[in-house]
């Protein structure tokens, strides 16, 4: 496959409730290798954006091209297999498996046996190395066998990256990533993500911009379902209409 | 693992509904009437000089379950004979046991033709009544009445249809003709659509060929149409305990075919009598059916000298019964042929007493009533 | 004024088996505005959840406005005048956005009126009447806050109201909660945000592994601040 | 005459009203159902014995309390009973709720399946041991004996069930009235959701459900009232009844209170009619019906999607 | 599978394997028990194992034992080809219903299920075949493989023990098995399953076909074990009973349905005499039951001892 400097293009994406429309006309031109932020005052339409991009809804209108292949027409699980993975903005995690566990069912899919009913369940333990490795890189390393029910909300965020990361996924969509976590957190996610960022391409959701500042590479805002302003940090957070819409009167500095 | 021989005793299985549908017709009054008969027969409870003992199980109308315990009765228990088996599914679930394990049922509350007919074995006897009786029984008399036009309210199922089909063929050889069927599902409560239908059909009769609560309810409800006004309501299959249930108001006038009236004649006012005592409701046919087999396979096994199976059968078939509730011989299929009545339901104000409930119209004799063993697809007199 | 709205003496707390929190000591004046602070799954959310019952077993002491509530039942503890803003923001899915704001009932006189919410908060004006669960996040979040100022309830405890919102909408929260406080609100503040929560609290408490730790008044903010950053990694 | 498949229009209009009677008996026990599950989440199998134990009760006072205590003249007649066995039945409601399926809110829809399903075989089988399979009859009272001859359409109607069907009307429409059109309607959502926080915001949650579930039971003891006179009273007719009040719930939208109420009547009417065209399948039709329903709209005719 | 779950097994193998010698239980019945326990096992794979509770699973009981008992009794075919006929066709079945059913989830999905079973309900009551109410009687259990007669009660008992261990070594392989570790994760998380690229509906099929056919082998055994199949084994009761029994044993464990298939059925027998009381008394057991040991004995077992540790 021809390398393209953009990975993920949506020409004219739409999508609407019952005559309310959440997103409208929005292009979106995601570059290879960045780390591009979605930001905008709720309800802009950033997670039903993504919910368009992986098929969690159907798009009323509009294109979407994941690598040049028009992928608007994929089930959700064909675009996951495609290499494009989300993680949820609402914690997303699996409660009664180990917290090992569920990092093991993501890399699994790399194993190519999960029909094979009839193997036995020690055939994942190869596996068990590489999803060590994962959850020490989001400081989980500690809980791999804790049943993932008892972690606090923001150790289910990390664990949530961790599992995202293990799909090797070539375009990583993350929805509030750093939402409700601690400051110390915070930062090392926020490092985290611009370390699994090297290679791959991430497109994300944050209200936080002191993390967005710091690693977003490229920045799209979003409001009433459309776009308002694309550019790098600087460009946005200086532009008025941004700031009347999202920033508020203090900009960005005090947050 | 050798079925073991029934050592020294004799036992007896009732193998009947305890607990659902049929419980009350056949049931716990079942393993009474069967508990009066071993008294009756001796004092001491033996036969033979063996002691006799009495089994009792819930089938709960289930072939399986009823399959499984005769088998375990056969084999484990030692069980000689079972009686009753109210319901067909399970008689003939039972039958088949019994015959591969050569052992003896007497069937007593399953109404269908087949257990003497295609299905019947060797070692089995058909007590009380079955759906060529009934339908011979009241639909020749109703017929000759002069009501010539049938409509059937049928269960879905087999011993509905097999009902219907034998009341067809005496309407139709007795000149007279059917003019539709409603089928309903097995069980159903409200049967008033149907019975719509028959009102509208115009017919002189409509012919109830279900049974229990089933027909309990379209009796209730056609009553409730006003439909027992201009036209009879005949329920093929019905006992006393479903008049009794029913109640006089509902049930006054409608004919119907049993084997057995506790009113008859002395004799079974006796039985009857001590009957009630035991079990506060008077016996059905069902119930003197299995005092009645359970009597005859007692004395055959005294006359045969041993409780083994085909000797036993022998004495059965050899014997003319005669107790006071039931008279007549075993034929070749395994059929009891005896008399059966007909019998009008008293108008309420008829009734003197508790549970008087019928006036007996006719005697069916036992010929008539009986289906003629040239007909019989049964392999026992076919290969003959 | 000095009456008391809230005092907390020895609260210990349960989720089943696991023992959560371990003799929570604390005390909020008619009036005042306190947060609570610390780390993830410090037990922050769990005090304002003990405090209405919402957990499976707790002893100690809880009173509000001088009632002792510890052997109340739930519903009785907020008719005494608590408004709940919890973490997951519950919002009921089966009703509209209106109807989860009138749903709640007055608990007491005062409440703000449903203009004045709306003004307060336009995007819940907007989707008045699509299903709770429809909104975004954010919207989600100002719903939970704005359907307790209705009931007319005079002590708020308040769950992270500020997470998943934008900037703007957090700088407006900041001055509904100076309004509310200017009102006589007296409100338990759960935070994150530590440069949302100091301006506004007369008083913060440093949560850890389910116990009090630290007390920092409003003026001793700069004294204490590497104290602060200790615990909090601010 | 015109005829269509062989029924007259005639016909065709008094097997409307019958299967109307039926639906009736549908939407006043699925509107119970539908009560009892949007507000506990329990989907209550005892319904079906509920009914019957109405039914049960109410004969017996007429013709046992009488005889219990020495009066034999003694009895309760039919309108004492339409508003006295409710009630009885409500409290015995009550008890259930307060003693058993408190426990089991917070656990799936199965264990309160299961325990009113053990429930259901306990009173049926009381029942059957104390007063036989064959059960009792049980008259309808002076006034609404006899029937109202429709000669116009060439049938018969008995007035009793004319009756049924204006009255469970009134009990319906006015039960959804309160439900829907007053704010504990929100109340019963918002419980049937997240009963904790809804109790965090001053609502005394547990007595609004006990009361909820007291008066789905009394629904169903209400119903067992009004069947009395048409079927027989026996220990199974509500077991028999009950998988096809399931398949109404079902299809009407788990939970919705118009639904149930809606499609009860119509599938009566529904079912009334395949009683005319097809019978064999009037056993079947409804839960044909009810596969189409969910695979069309998964949340029922007139459920929220969630 | 720890050292002292091997030890459980391999008693366990060992008492049925000398099951024959004994005259305490009766052998038939332990045949029946084991027929129960296997359906349950399938169902429990269902429910238990991939969150989908099916309120219809008579159906693909019930389907494999007419198939079963019509090609042995009336074509003649050897037991072995008439199990196979029957389990084939179960699955058949199983795909069919599943494929409409797994559409919809939670209760939805149990009333999808209970829909489609009461039609092949009304089919069983309404095709020539099957016999109506009385159902097919009098099957032969005929001759395995041309030469083990199993007219005799013992080498049908090992045949049904073989049969019974194949079927649950292989739903105890299912479970651990990676395909397994998916069914769990998607019972868990739908939508987190989906997002990491598992086609969430595939493996619902797959498990519902696996268990269709696994009921279909229980419902093809049962009907050689009594030689007859009725309408009881389609009907919604036997649904039902099915999911008592998994419950009473412990849904999600492995072996809670076995022990649940044993009570159910033990109950069904030795109260079997005391007429309406067995009713009152099976109600009462429910309701204990959930009152007091919701995880089922099993279940409850189990957490006895992992909180004793
Ligand atoms: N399924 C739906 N049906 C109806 N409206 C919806 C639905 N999903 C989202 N919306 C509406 O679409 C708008 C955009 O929602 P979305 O969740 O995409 O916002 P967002 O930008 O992610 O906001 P936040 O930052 O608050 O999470 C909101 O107004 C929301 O109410
Ligand atoms: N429902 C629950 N059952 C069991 N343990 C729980 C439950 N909820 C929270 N916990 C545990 O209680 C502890 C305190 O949780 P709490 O939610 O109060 O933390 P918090 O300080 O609010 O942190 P966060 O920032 O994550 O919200 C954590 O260790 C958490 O794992
Ligand atoms: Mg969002
Ligand atoms: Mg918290």
């Amino acid at each position: 496959m021809r390398l393209q400097e953009t990975i993920l293009k949506t020409i004219g994406l739409g999508k609407t409730f019952k005559g309310f429309s959440a997103v409208s006309d929005v292009n979106l031109d995601v570059a290879r290798g960045s780390i591009h932020a979605l930001i905008g005052p709720n309800g802009a339409g950033k997670t039903t954006c993504f919910n368009l991009l992986t098929k969690f809804l159907e798009p009323t209108s509009g294109q979407i091209l994941f690598n040049g292949f028009d992928i608007t027409k994929e089930r959700p699980a064909q675009i996951a297999r495609r290499g494009v993975v989300r993680s949820f903005q609402i914690s997303a995690v699996f409660p009664h498996l180990s917290v090992l566990e569920n990092v093991r069912v993501a890399l699994q899919r790399g194993l190519g046996t999960e029909f094979h009913f009839w193997k036995s369940g020690d055939s994942l333990n190869v596996l068990n190395e590489r999803a060590e490795e994962l959850l020490c890189e989001v400081g989980l390393a500690d809980f791999a066998h804790e049943d993932t029910l008892n972690l606090a909300y923001g150790r289910k965020r990390a664990l949530e990256i961790a599992t995202t990361m293990a799909m090797e996924p070539e375009l990583m969509l993350l929805d509030e990533p750093t939402q409700g976590m601690g400051h110390e957190d915070v930062e090392r996610v926020t490092e985290l993500i611009d370390r699994v960022a090297k290679g791959r391409t991430v497109l994300m959701v944050e209200h936080n911009m002191k993390v967005v500042s710091s690693i977003a590479d490229r920045i799209t805002v979003l409001q009433r379902g459309s776009v308002l302003a694309e550019g790098s940090y600087q460009e946005v957070s200086n532009n008025p209409l941004v700031i009347e819409a999202y920033m508020g009167s203090q900009g960005a500095d005090t947050i | 693992q050798a079925s073991k021989t029934s050592g020294d005793v004799i036992k007896i299985g009732v193998l009947t509904d305890l607990s659902s549908t049929y419980s009350d017709l056949a049931g716990p009054g079942a393993v009474i009437a069967a508990k009066m008969a071993i008294a009756d027969f001796s004092k001491d409870g033996t036969v033979l000089g063996k002691k006799i003992e009495l089994l009792s199980a819930d089938h709960q109308n289930k072939a399986d379950i009823a399959a499984n315990k005769a088998r375990e009765w056969y084999d484990k228990d030692g069980v000689d004979v079972i009686v009753e088996l109210v319901s067909t599914n399970v008689a003939l679930a039972v039958m088949e046991v019994a015959e591969q394990k050569n052992k003896i049922t007497l069937v007593s509350g399953a109404a269908s033709l087949p257990i003497t007919n295609e299905k019947c074995t060797a070692n089995n006897v058909h007590w009380t009544y079955d759906t060529y009786a009934l339908s011979n029984g009241t639909g020749k008399a109703v017929v000759k009445q002069g009501k010539k036009n049938w409509y059937f309210i049928t269960a879905d199922y087999a011993f509905g249809a097999a009902l219907e089909k034998d009341a067809t063929n005496v309407v139709t050889a007795n000149g007279g003709k059917v003019l539709g069927t409603s089928k309903h599902p097995f069980p159903n409560s409200d049967f008033s659509s149907y019975l719509l239908k028959a009102q509208a059909s115009g017919a002189d009769v409509v012919a109830l060929a279900n049974a229990g609560q089933d027909t309990i309810n379209s009796v209730k409800q056609a009553s409730e149409f006003g439909i027992n006004k201009k036209q009879t309501v005949v329920p093929l299959l019905m006992f006393i305990s479903d008049v009794h249930s029913l109640g006089l108001n509902a049930a006054q006038g409608m004919y119907l075919t049993e084997g057995f009236y506790w009113d008859k004649d002395d004799k079974t006012r006796a039985f009857s009598k001590r009957f009630i005592l035991q079990h506060k409701r008077m016996p059905t046919s069902v119930q003197a059916g299995v005092y009645s087999s359970v009597l005859a396979y007692l004395t055959a096994v005294q006359k045969a000298g041993t409780d083994d199976t085909q000797a036993v059968m022998k004495a059965l078939k050899s014997t003319n019964i005669d107790d006071g509730l039931f008279k007549g011989k075993i034929r070749a299929d395994g059929k009891f042929e005896h008399d059966m009545y007909l019998l009008e339901v008293k108008k309420p104000s008829d009734s003197k007493s508790p549970w008087d409930y019928y006036n007996v119209r006719a005697v069916i004799p036992a010929a008539e009533a009986t289906q003629p063993l040239s007909l019989s697809r049964c392999k026992l007199v076919t290969n003959k | 004024m000095s009456t008391m709205a809230l005092e907390v003496k020895n609260l210990e707390s349960w989720y089943g088996e696991s023992h959560i929190l371990h003799g929570v000591n604390f005390a909020v004046r008619d009036g005042e505005v306190v947060t609570l602070l610390g780390r993830n799954g410090a037990g922050r959310s769990t005090i304002l959840k003990t405090i209405l019952g919402l957990t499976s077993k707790r002893t100690g002491s809880v009173e509000v406005y001088g009632a002792q509530t510890i052997t109340m039942p739930t519903y009785q503890i907020a008719r005494l005048g608590v408004g709940f803003c919890p973490e997951e923001r519950g919002i009921f899915a089966s009703l509209s956005t209106e109807e989860n704001l009138m749903l709640l009932p007055e608990i007491a006189p005062g409440g703000m009126g449903l203009d004045e919410i709306y003004e307060m908060f336009p995007n819940l004006y907007e989707r008045r009447n699509s299903p709770g669960t429809r909104l975004s996040g954010g919207e989600q979040q100002m719903l939970a806050m704005a359907r307790i100022l209705r009931t007319g309830a005079k002590l708020l405890l308040l769950d992270e109201i500020t997470e998943g919102l934008a900037p703007v909408i957090v700088q407006k929260l900041g001055e509904v909660v100076t309004s509310l406080r200017n009102k006589g609100f007296t409100i338990v503040l759960v935070e994150q945000n530590f440069r949302f929560a100091a301006p506004l609290a007369d008083r913060h408490y440093v949560v850890e592994h389910g116990n009090v730790v630290e007390v920092v008044n409003q003026n001793e903010l700069t004294e204490k601040a590497s104290l602060l950053n200790e615990y909090l990694g601010v | 005459m015109f005829e269509l498949l062989g029924i007259t229009p005639q016909g065709l209009v008094a097997q409307l009203l019958v299967g109307l009677i039926n639906g009736s008996f549908y939407a006043i026990l699925s509107l119970g159902l539908a009560i009892i599950f949007g507000l506990l989440n329990i989907i209550n199998f005892s319904h079906g014995a509920q009914y019957t134990m109405g039914a049960f009760v109410a004969w017996i006072g007429l013709t046992q309390v009488g005889q219990w205590f020495g009066f034999p003249e003694f009895s309760i007649n039919y309108w004492f009973a339409l508003i006295l066995v409710p009630l009885v039945m409500a409290g015995f409601g009550l008890i259930l709720e307060r003693t058993m399926l408190r426990r089991l809110y917070h656990l799936d829809h199965l264990y309160g399946l299961l325990l009113t399903f053990g429930l259901a075989l306990i009173i049926e089988g009381m029942f059957r041991h104390w007063y036989g399979i064959s059960g009792e009859s049980y008259p309808a009272p002076e006034i609404l004996q006899g029937a109202i001859p429709l000669e116009s359409i060439g049938i018969i109607l008995p007035k009793y069930r004319l009756w049924v069907v204006v009255v469970s009307l009134v009990v319906c429409f006015s039960t959804w009235y309160v439900i829907e059109r007053t704010k504990l309607g929100a109340y019963l959502r918002a419980g049937t959701e997240n009963p904790k926080l809804l109790q965090a915001f001053g609502i005394n949650v547990p007595l609004m459900i006990s009361l909820a579930y007291a008066y789905g039971v009394g629904l169903a003891g209400f119903a067992g009232v009004l069947a009395a006179p048409i079927f027989q009273v026996n220990p199974l007719m509500g077991s028999n009844l009950i998988i096809v009040v399931f398949a109404v719930v079902v299809i009407g939208g788990m939970g919705s209170i118009m639904g149930s109420i809606l499609t009860g009547l119509a599938l009566g009417l529904i079912e009334g009619l395949t009683k005319v065209f097809y019978p064999e399948a009037s056993g079947v039709v409804i839960f044909v019906i009810m596969a189409i329903v969910l695979l069309i709209r998964p949340a029922g005719l007139f459920g929220r999607e969630k | 599978m720890n050292s002292k779950t091997k030890l459980i097994y391999g008693i366990l193998v060992c008492i049925a394997l000398l099951m024959p010698f004994q005259d305490f239980i009766y052998l038939v019945f332990a045949m029946k028990v084991l027929c129960f326990a296997l359906f349950a096992c399938a169902f429990n794979l269902l429910l238990g194992f991939t969150g989908l509770l099916s309120f219809g699973h008579a159906a693909f009981f019930g389907t494999s034992a007419y198939i079963t008992a019509y090609f042995c009794k009336e074509v003649g075919l050897s037991p072995e080809f008439g199990i196979a006929l029957g389990v084939l066709g179960s699955a058949a079945l199983g795909l069919l219903i599943g494929s409409l059913a797994i559409r919809r989830q939670g209760i939805y999905f149990a009333m999808v299920t209970l829909a489609l079973s009461q039609m092949v309900y009304f089919l069983a009551v309404q095709l020539p075949f099957t016999g109506g109410e009385d159902g097919i009687q009098g099957v032969p259990r005929g001759m395995l493989l041309g030469f083990i007669d199993l007219k005799d009660d013992v080498s049908m008992y090992y045949f049904v023990l073989a049969v019974f261990l194949i079927g649950f070594a292989l739903i105890l392989r299912t479970v651990h098995s990676p395909f397994g570790q998916v069914l769990k994760a998607i019972r868990e998380n739908e939508p987190r399953a989906i997002s990491l690229g598992y086609d969430v509906d595939r493996f619902k099929l797959i498990s519902f076909v696996i268990s269709a056919a696994l009921a279909g082998l229980a419902g093809s055994l049962k009907t050689l074990v009594f030689q007859l199949a009725t309408l009881t084994d389609v009907h919604w009761h036997m649904s039902g009973e099915v999911v008592l029994m998994t419950l009473l044993g412990g849904m999600g464990t492995i072996l809670g349905p076995v022990v649940g298939a044993g009570i159910v059925v033990g109950l069904q027998n030795y109260l079997a005499n005391i007429g309406s009381w067995s009713t009152i008394a099976t109600g009462f057991i429910f309701v204990i039951c959930v009152l007091a040991f919701r995880r089922g004995v099993v279940g409850e077992i189990a957490h006895f001892f992992k909180s004793k540790t």
